[in-house]
């Protein structure tokens, strides 16, 4: 394992420091329990915004706290979610009178972990709703699996929200917005290589030389189906195909794009399959109306890509192009 | 000799050291299923708790901090789990001095209740709960036949040994692990094997109990 | 190899596609001669800006095309420079009356096309002048070499230089910021990992399980030294010092400091890096007024950082928080 | 017989063929101590060239056609210089009918100036000028001694293999393979060796000239 770290076990912490030496206009860091908060504070009368889950996926979420998205991020270890002491305190942090919502990827960790940190701060007399965003369509979803991940939509969900909750949206409309946004993404995602927990120290999985794996989660995670590698065009309809069919979105829906790098894929790479993505996007008669193209929810340096779709009617476009300055996410601002 | 709270200390610094020892293999369970961190949560959380033990605590004082430093250390699924079952578990034990085999059994079992209230696993869908419910099981079979407690919780820690290696061909219905389907079929369950240790520290620690 | 590609020669032409897709606001992508070109115009009176270089470092050039930083870049193949014929279009195609600033990385293959290019446009009647940038304080400046690279300085540079250029500075004024600022800007890189040209089908340089390689350029051309691998803190030493020393930056110096991704390096890593890095410039008394942070100078997937600084008065900073809205840098707009 | 139009065609084809044989493996040289692209650029930029190549057209049309050629598709360092070879070295063939060896030491003497030109190399400074020069040595000693045009190529092809070799232990002072310093010492450069392939090129398709 090569890595630019020092201890294995300092990994997170240190990274914060550098966020918070980096950023101290947008964002504070707290240790002890750990969270990430906006540094200019909530404004009176806002519903504050939280989410959390395990590092290593950086920007998310540490990078969309700031202004017009994130009040509040808890970062857990590496791939590993983080505990209900600092929800709360995040939770807390944050209320300013409207109560808060929590935002949370659906994996088995995030979701218990925050649904003991909402017990014990609504416990402590704050009006909290959370949010399980499952976008991930690789996941079959039934009673007998936990159910669809989290993953790329998380991203977009997170800037809608923001914008809303700056707009005024009471928690009750929120909450609505927040599950109305999750019901209209869908994500798929590939790697071509795993990637190194620092503490353990090894690859999370093997791919052979030819290999891919489809279906990928974002915490290294096996997926749907190893198969040998193709064309970058193939792999893009392999992603898009379920993507589409589920929702199902439909001819004439407009939609906002998002192709994601894992975060070890070359940006030349993903804006070839971007390329593929918005011309299938167009064959299927969705109008591609915003779009996303970067690493935003990556898997430390895995190499590969997701791909999330979004239907979005014209309150969603118009809340994806509000302001929003935060390190990972910025314009108008 | 019934159990009292130092039985209960030397349960968990014997549950902490064996995690540590295992760690590795933990983690390279959990890679090859889930994430890969299993053999670190479990170790972190542990470790703490054992710093947050206070030799002078009761029994029940003892569960609780223990379940506090776990769920505020370990993270993942088995933060929560691993916290519920020493949460609910320690609530068993505030109406007693001493524990004998009946309030063992009891003890676990309202763990594994709290396990499954929060997890809401069921058997057999390869997890943690396939090496707690036959220790349980064992245990209770055990205070119903009166069997003195180290005989009964060596019992335990076989029953929990077997639903560990049962999880191996099972395919796993919750957790990260689900998202494999067919494909988890074959591993053994990192949580199953950590709950395995949890119950034979118990037999070691206990060896000369009633 | 593995890469999300179609047939390695089409890389360079599919991710220009792709990004063209992605932002028709910001820019419009010309083949045949292949260069990019911001989409509204250049405003008349405006000098026009022009870079260039192999592809591969995404988000540079193309990425730093729109408004007010590039208004053109011309992307050659992987690591390989563009042509003169390339060079020439773009340079008409974004002379609004005031001549074309060339900022020119300092590259032989670079530094000669661009040469010819200028022979070409000025027996065209184009007012054409160019800088070659030369931050890379891993190379020795000797007469006996080609010379310092142009590495991470090329970002800074372009974002001031376009402010300025947006600001009504003539070519001259021009011209001489882009000198000052390249003779007040240092860099110096390293990687744990080589990267591997599409073509080429297998990683430029191999490095053994625990070595790296300090000073390495942007094209996965080997470096100044190669030794064992050491914790991030050290790397980041190996690094500073050089950097530091060079210039010389001098205590009380104001600065902005940009720890730069080489592409394949975890976010997380990135910031755990940026905090040592901050933390040396305060200690040799620097003020480290703007910051940068992520991967904006990449070689494809190469695991690794570089570090750059700039001694910045207070016209620089003025340029630097300028509003900039391009695909790969963004604020203010 | 001495060179017409259809000879310097000739010669390029076979210098485009050598170099499309040889691509990965001037690639290969290129990764040692450059950027790994010498293989690929060479024969994007010929591969161009030849397309362009029109059978009616005069020497000296030809010979800027192909530099144009080389200009607009090599890239690198590697276009610009072959690019102004062929183009300065174009410019000698425009007063002549034909070529015997005193018109060919012409013109790569112009194509060695073109070349020094624009990359200001000396000799020994590892780049293609190590080839190039004694290539050009060997022709003009050859029109000195009046040998014929299939003999003193292959002599100036000689030259510029073993000009090629001596590269090998010499330390780099231009181009990307300069940034070595001493670590490009043992190492063959590949641009020197593209060189060698177009004079073993025009030996080849030159054997019965005079
Ligand atoms: N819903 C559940 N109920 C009971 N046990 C579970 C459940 N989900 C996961 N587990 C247990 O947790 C273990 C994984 O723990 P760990 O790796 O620490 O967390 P994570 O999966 O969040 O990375 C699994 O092996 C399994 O035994
Ligand atoms: N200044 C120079 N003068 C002469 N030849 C040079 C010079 N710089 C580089 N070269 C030649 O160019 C070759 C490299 O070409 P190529 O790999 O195509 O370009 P690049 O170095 O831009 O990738 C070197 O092997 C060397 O022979
Ligand atoms: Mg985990
Ligand atoms: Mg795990
Ligand atoms: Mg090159
Ligand atoms: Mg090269």
């Amino acid at each position: 394992m090569k890595k630019l770290i020092n201890n294995p076990d300092d990994v997170v912490r240190e990274a914060l420091e550098g966020m918070a030496a980096a950023h101290p206009d947008l964002l504070t860091v707290h240790f002890d329990p750990t969270y990430v908060v906006r540094a200019d504070g909530v404004p009176d009368g806002k519903v504050g915004l939280l989410s959390g889950g395990g590092s290593g996926h950086e920007p998310m979420h540490n990078g969309f706290v700031g202004r017009g998205m994130l009040d509040a991020a808890c970062p857990g270890e590496v791939f590993t979610s983080p505990t209900p002491d600092q929800m709360q305190a995040a939770t807390e942090a944050i209320d300013a009178g409207a109560g808060v919502l929590h935002i949370v990827k659906n994996y088995t960790g995030d979701v218990m972990n925050f649904e003991m940190a909402e017990e014990m701060a609504e416990s402590g007399g704050i009006d909290v709703r959370s949010v399980v965003i499952d976008d991930d369509v690789a996941v079959e979803d039934s009673t007998y699996t936990a159910g669809r991940r989290g993953v790329g939509g998380t991203v977009l969900i997170e800037k809608i929200c923001g914008a809303a909750a700056d707009k005024g949206y009471s928690l009750d409309d929120l909450e609505a917005l927040c599950t109305r946004c999750n019901d209209n993404v869908r994500s798929m995602g590939m790697a071509l290589t795993s990637c190194t927990v620092p503490t353990a120290g090894e690859p999370t999985f093997d791919l052979g030389e030819d290999e891919m794996e489809i279906g990928i989660g974002i915490h290294g995670e096996p997926g749907r189906k190893r198969m040998e590698v193709e064309p970058a065009d193939q792999i893009v309809e392999r992603l898009m195909t379920p993507i589409v069919e589920d929702l199902p979105f439909k001819d004439g829906d407009d939609v906002i794009l998002f192709v994601n790098s894992m975060g070890g894929t070359p940006l030349i790479e993903v804006y070839l399959a971007y390329r593929k993505a918005a011309e299938l996007a167009e064959q299927h008669g969705l109008r591609v109306v915003r779009n996303l193209v970067g690493p935003y929810i990556t898997s430390l340096e895995m190499a590969g890509l997701s791909i999330t779709m979004m239907r979005a009617d014209d309150d969603i476009v118009e809340l994806w192009d509000a302001p929003v300055h935060t390190p990972g996410m910025r314009w108008g601002a | 000799m019934p159990l009292t709270a130092p039985d209960l200390h030397a349960w968990i610094r014997a549950f902490a050291d064996r995690v540590a020892e295992e760690r590795a293999y933990l983690t390279k369970l959990d890679s090859a299923i889930g994430d890969g961190d299993h053999g670190q949560n479990m170790n972190r959380g542990l470790s703490h708790a054992v710093d947050q033990i206070d030799d002078d605590a009761s029994m029940s004082d003892t569960m609780r901090t223990v379940a506090m430093a776990l769920i505020s250390k370990t993270g993942g699924a088995s933060g929560p789990l691993y916290g519920t079952l020493f949460m609910d578990a320690g609530k068993t034990t505030a109406e007693h001095e001493e524990l004998g085999t009946p309030e063992v059994a009891a003890l676990f079992r309202a763990g594994l209740n709290g396990v499954q209230r929060r997890g809401k696993a069921e058997p057999n869908d390869k997890t943690m709960v396939d090496a707690l419910l036959p220790a349980v099981e064992a245990l209770e079979d055990a205070a119903e036949n009166g069997t003195p407690l180290s005989e009964a919780i060596q019992q335990a820690a076989n029953a929990a040994k077997k639903g560990m290696e049962a999880t191996t061909p099972l395919e796993a219905r919750k957790g990260r692990a689900s998202y494999l389907g067919e494909r988890s079929k074959g591993h053994q369950d990192p949580g199953a094997t950590s709950t395995y240790y949890l119950l034979d520290a118990a037999a070691t620690a206990w060896s000369d109990r009633a």
